[in-house]
């Protein structure tokens, strides 16, 4: 029924159906206990009418077996939607180990996207069918949030930290992107559209249209030799940064003997705030990037650092042949897009 | 509730603890105990202000209202600090990004 | 005030001086409430923020000085005493006590305040200001124990620093003035074992304003001490 | 308590509060507790129009897709001042300060609050905000919606912020004075005889209230201090480009702002069971549990925050125990519900206008509290959260339920306070479009957020516009009935209103037992209370009106 309820929006990725399933049976719920009640109160309006002015009620004092009553069933009932919504939440915020990583951030007042492959788009997000996506955001200045109504998806897009939302489309068509944070004069108009395609019309997509230069990883290749990364970060005996091949995702010791993960988030601060968590055994030499660098292009720098240890995430592994023009998917994710030249 | 006025004495004796509690407090501040700093630091403070909220202040003869109120006060405040940090504490819980 | 009585004062609607006490001490007790609550905020803020950058704000915590701290903790102390004296005092109606005592409570509390103010001056002097001119080259300023400082938590912990001994020295500020209206009808002789209850919520304020400092001091110039010595 | 006679002079006593001293200055110092509450609901009064102004522009706004009718940043300054003003100079006073001012000393039998001039000084605080907000709305307003969110308010919004968050700051003393008052009164001032469990269920849900202003909004006040240092000052606290987490400020936000909604509810209950139990000549249902279903709701108040930032980037964790915690906060709330429900069983049961006020509380009530736990569900909510389905939500229970128990208290009470009865079709009528007009405009809004139009959104695509005209349509209808008071209520002031006596409803309660004005000191001598609340059957009340202004 919910299925063809014109009010309805769209079902179109696949935590849709279990949210609205969860969705539905509480609204059973809620209009099954407000029509008991509602029809409880009505008639007792309409039997229990006062016939003579100084008509007093029958006086009772309330009955303990009854409270515990409506106490404990309502207590069931909510602890059990409880662990079910929670089982949905936690279905909406874990991304399966083959998404493909998009990158997406906010600024008053525009999206800014950018896929697997290096394209970049505004405002429009094109997404191939069945294939879960994650988008790895951030704002370049006030807190917006990421809503697609049709994949009942929806995260905050916080500046200075990366968060994530991730859904797989079940359904070709065109769907409403909101900002669902207030951020500002023209926050009902930072939206936009998300393509779903299938997944040859999405690789003709890319293929053709024009402004595609090169994948995430060897856009974030090219910066980290434009901004000299490389003149400290190699391996050898000689190099005055640590040596990043393989270091994402591990666990490294700081100056200070304190360790830390080599997350985004790390990789985010250490190319803006050098000084704040120097790895033990170097010094603190590096300069900040803070001001010469966007937040785009923190995205590739770290999809290139994450490449460098091999990490999945880094995904599509066309990403590489992108930058020499090839067209191919292959690997892990055999729906992940690539470039066209 | 009868009036209680408190002996010289006790305030006296009080005086002298808070100034060697004050002492105490510094004094191990030179010494690393790790992650128990901030315990034994805020243990000397809590040693103190008990002092001061209970004899000072008369909470030792005062209407158990007024312990209520005290002990209201401090459970808020543990309300408050503790939530927020289950957040600040579980960042990355299910590692993932923002998550 | 035309509904006290000439004895000291019942106001109109209440029954007993005991009722009215205990109002008046329970009022205090629920601003003294919302008075940890609101300061509860800000320590909630300096706590998040002090366990992101523990270094930083250790480094920044170095540059108070310790002993000046210390020494107005004792004060402050002091000061708790002398309000407690006069408050017993006052419950005893020994009116020349209660004066004294006051006195010297405002007298501790003055020079609080001006070691205070001493502080604040070298922190202006050492461009540990928040704004354009903040400055702090971690200790030594060789690079060696450098490592990994950032400036801006730094600052940080100067904003919490400055924010919290202010929003206490602006109580203590608060403080003074009521001890200076309690003055008057102390010498007048208006205390007694039935009304006091002026002399025993002032003192309330006074001793919670003492125990924000109780914590102020280890939080602010203590936690991190070890790490230069 | 004595129970009056229907022969007992209904003619109003010759000196009573509203004419035992006169002139503007009688009334700018009164220490007087009535009073104060009357120049509290001069005030809110005045404020409610403002924000039902703006709240009137917004619909209007919205009835096309286009934003056509006021620009953009005209329209982000409409909800903010919106919102500012029905939270904070409506809804967190109106009952307490209003209904609260006037009852809480006569329920107890005490001659005044305990701080007669704490309790004035809080109407001069209240008005010193209320001036503040009115200084940074003339200037150009502020656009940063009621919640302030950092960094947006702190460091981007180019508007009045300062002098706005400075008028929450400042209207937070006023409700702190009030809810000391109101505790200390309720410990410290019950006449002979008050115990805890005899006192009417409306001083236990106004010491809830105040136990929560107490203690949440201090931590407001911290907070909007924090973020005006932050903005004035440029110093890094929640900026992340200072170095900040703009997650804390909705940590220390959502501290006070949460409890806040039951800051508003609570009285509102408060009123509902007075009214049911007046209404139907009975005792209240579980009188015990209803009592303390208040104090469990504020303490469990203060621990659901996090329900509002369950897409903030808060950990998925902590959003869980947040969730949990907020099903429970529910229960208390159900077992009030269903207590007034069992209330009516067998009760005495009259249409007098407040009973009406009090039936559209429950329904409207109901609604808004399980879409409450719906929302608290975590993967709901995730969906849902920031939607048009919040806006209906929280209309429904800050609308259904705070303004209609505010209105079923002022119907309830208004002939104590003046002396005289209003029209009773007229105010029957006004409540029944109330409610009509509500449903309309509010229960599309719950079909607009599931299908994803967010909140605070100036223009939105034309597949919503159905509903939104739907809605701004109810909202008319909701408008003239909010209105229609105004005229009857003045009407019954005039030479025509008629004199309601002591008792016009022939209710149990300690201020019905004093004369309609009650006197300055309230009662001719202290009360002795002898029975619990709403003893009907032992005291068996005779009304002062044979037919209470039948027509």
């Amino acid at each position: 029924m919910p299925d063809n309820f014109p009010l309805l929006p769209e079902q179109a990725s696949t935590v849709a159906p279990s949210v609205d399933a969860l969705f539905w049976t509480w609204v059973a719920i809620s209009a099954f206990s407000a029509l008991l009640i509602g029809i409880a109160i009505f008639y007792f309006f309409v039997r229990y009418q006062r016939r003579q002015t100084d008509e007093i009620g029958h006086q009772d004092h309330g009955s303990t077996a009854l409270e515990l009553t409506w106490t404990a069933i309502p207590l069931v009932i909510v602890l059990a939607m409880f662990v079910w919504g929670t089982r949905v939440f936690f279905d909406q915020s874990r991304p399966p180990a083959d998404a493909v990583e998009y990158l997406a951030t906010g600024k008053q007042w525009m999206w800014k996207f950018q896929h697997p492959s290096g394209k970049r788009e505004i405002n429009e997000l094109h997404v191939p069918i069945h294939q879960p996506i994650r988008l790895t955001m951030i704002s370049e200045d006030v807190i917006h949030s990421l809503f697609v109504p049709a994949f009942r998806v929806k995260a905050d897009v916080l500046p200075g930290r990366y968060t994530t939302v991730w859904f797989e489309a079940t359904k070709t068509g065109e769907y409403h992107i909101f900002c669902a944070e207030y951020c500002g004069t023209e926050h009902s108009l930072m939206g936009g559209t998300v393509y779903v395609m299938e997944q040859e019309d999405y690789e003709a997509w890319l293929a053709k249209a024009p402004g595609a230069v090169g994948g995430q990883v060897a856009t974030g290749e090219e910066l980290f030799t434009r901004f000299a990364c490389n003149t400290c970060h190699f391996a050898g005996p000689r190099a005055r940064g640590p040596n990043l091949e393989g270091a994402f995702g591990t666990v490294v010791k700081l100056a200070d003997g304190s360790s830390v993960e080599v997350d985004e988030d790390y990789v985010r601060e250490s190319i803006l705030n050098p000084k704040a968590k120097v790895v033990s055994g170097f010094e603190p030499l590096m300069p900040t990037f803070q001001g010469q660098v966007t937040e785009d292009q923190l995205l590739q720098l770290i999809q290139y650092v994450k490449s460098l240890s091999g990490s999945q995430t880094a995904a599509a592994p066309g990403d590489h042949s992108g930058a020499d023009g090839s067209a191919q998917t292959q690997g892990a994710a055999p729906a992940s897009p690539t470039t066209g030249g | 509730m009868s009036l209680h006025v408190e002996s010289k004495r006790n305030f006296f004796l009080v005086f002298g603890a808070l100034m060697v509690l004050t002492m105490l407090t510094v004094y191990v501040a030179y010494f690393d105990f790790g992650a128990w700093n901030n315990v034994v630091a805020m243990a000397i403070a809590v040693a103190k202000a008990s002092l001061v909220v209970l004899i000072f202040m008369g909470v030792r003869h005062s209407s158990p209202l007024t312990k209520l109120v005290v002990i209201g006060a401090l459970l808020w405040m543990v309300f408050m600090v503790g939530l927020t940090l289950t957040d600040y504490e579980t960042r990355g819980f299910l590692g993932v990004l923002g998550k | 005030m035309p509904e006290h009585s000439q004895s000291g004062a019942l106001a109109h609607h209440f029954e007993t001086y005991d009722q009215q006490r205990e109002a008046s001490s329970l009022g205090m007790w629920l601003f003294l409430v919302t008075e940890i609550m609101f300061f509860g905020g800000f320590f909630l803020a300096y706590i998040v923020y002090r366990s992101s950058f523990p270094e930083d704000f250790a480094i920044a915590s170095h540059q108070l000085d310790v002993t000046l701290g210390a020494i107005n903790t004792a004060v402050l102390i002091a000061s708790s005493l002398t309000m407690a004296m006069a408050v017993r005092a006052s419950q005893l109606a020994q009116r020349k006590a209660v004066v004294g005592f006051l006195i010297a409570t405002m007298i501790f509390g003055g020079v609080f305040l001006g070691i205070k103010a001493v502080e604040y001056s070298a922190k202006f002097e050492h461009h540990l200001v928040p704004g354009p001119n903040f400055e702090l080259h971690a200790e030594g300023a060789n690079g060696e124990h450098a490592e990994g400082f950032d400036v801006g938590h730094a600052e940080m912990f100067f904003n919490f620093y400055f924010g919290m001994t202010g929003l206490h020295a602006a109580h203590m500020v608060i403080g003074i003035g009521l001890l200076i209206w309690l003055c008057f009808p102390a010498w007048k002789g208006r205390f007694n074992a039935d009304y006091h209850n002026p002399v025993e919520v002032v003192g309330l304020y006074w001793h919670f304003v003492d125990i924000i400092w109780i914590f102020l001091f280890p939080l602010l110039y203590l936690i991190g001490f070890h790490v230069g010595h | 308590m004595s129970s009056t006679t229907a022969e007992s002079a209904i003619a109003p006593p010759k000196v009573h509060y509203l004419n035992a001293e006169h002139g503007l200055k009688s009334w700018l110092l009164t220490k007087d507790h009535k009073r104060i509450a009357i120049l509290y609901l001069i005030s809110v009064s005045i404020f409610f129009l403002v924000g039902g102004l703006f709240a009137g522009l917004i619909r209007l706004e919205l009835l096309t897709p286009q934003g056509d009718l006021v620009s953009g940043d005209t329209y982000n300054r409409l909800f903010t001042l919106h919102g500012v003003i029905m939270i904070f100079f409506f809804l967190i006073p109106a009952i307490p300060a209003v209904l609260g001012n006037f009852l809480v000393p006569i329920m107890i039998g005490a001659k005044d609050l305990a701080f007669p001039k704490l309790n004035l000084g809080s109407w001069y605080v209240y008005n010193i905000a209320g001036l503040l907000g009115i200084y940074a709305m003339i200037k150009g307003g502020v656009d940063t919606g009621w919640t302030f969110y950092a960094p947006f308010s702190t460091t981007y919004s180019n508007s009045y912020v300062v002098p706005t968050a400075l008028a929450g700051f400042v209207a937070g003393f006023s409700s702190i004075m009030t809810g000391l008052n109101f505790i200390v009164t309720i410990h410290r001032m019950r006449a002979p005889g008050m115990t805890w469990f005899r006192m009417p269920l409306m001083l236990w849900s106004s010491y809830a209230t105040s136990l929560i202003i107490l203690l949440g909004t201090p931590v407001l006040a911290i907070t909007l201090l924090l973020l005006i240092l932050e903005r004035t000052l440029h110093i890094g606290i929640f900026d992340p480009k200072l170095g900040g987490d703009p997650v804390l400020f909705q940590h220390l936000f959502w501290f006070y702002s949460h409890p806040a909604v039951y800051i508003m509810i609570l009285p509102a209950m408060g009123v509902i069971s007075e009214l049911i139990a007046a209404f139907s000549r009975k005792r209240v249902f579980g009188y015990k549990f209803v009592a303390f279903a208040s104090l469990a709701i504020a303490v469990l108040g203060f621990l659901v925050w996090g329900h509002h930032m369950f897409t903030s980037g808060q950990s998925v964790y902590a959003a869980t125990v947040f969730s949990v915690l907020t099903m429970l906060v529910a229960i208390p709330s159900a077992i009030k519900v269903f207590n007034w429900t069992a209330t009516l069983h067998r009760g005495a049961i009259s249409y007098d206008t407040p009973m009406l006020y009090a039936l559209g509380f429950l329904g409207l009530f109901t609604i808004g509290g399980l879409t409450g736990v719906m929302l608290g569900t975590l993967g709901i909510d995730i969906h849902v959260h920031d939607t048009y389905f919040v806006v209906a939500h929280f209309h429904y229970i800050m609308v259904g339920g705070t303004i209609l128990g505010y209105l079923g208290g002022l119907h309830y009470w208004w002939p104590k306070m003046t002396g005289r009865l209003y029209n009773r079709f007229w105010s029957q009528v006004s409540a029944i479009t109330i409610f009509v007009g509500f449903n309309l405009t509010f229960f599309p809004q719950f079909i607009l957020g599931f299908q994803g139009m967010p909140r605070r959104y100036w223009s939105y695509p034309p597949e919503f516009q159905v509903l939104n005209v739907l809605s701004t349509a109810g909202a008319t209808v909701l408008g003239v009935g909010l209105l229609l008071p105004l005229f009857y209520f003045a009407a019954s002031l005039g030479k025509k209103g008629r004199v309601a006596g002591p008792n016009p409803w022939g209710a149990i309660g300690l201020e019905w037992t004093t004369t309609s004005p009650p006197p300055t000191y309230n009662f001719e001598e202290t009360p002795v209370v002898t029975h619990e609340a709403y003893a009907y059957e032992e005291l068996h009340p005779e009304p002062t009106q044979k037919e209470p202004y039948l027509a």
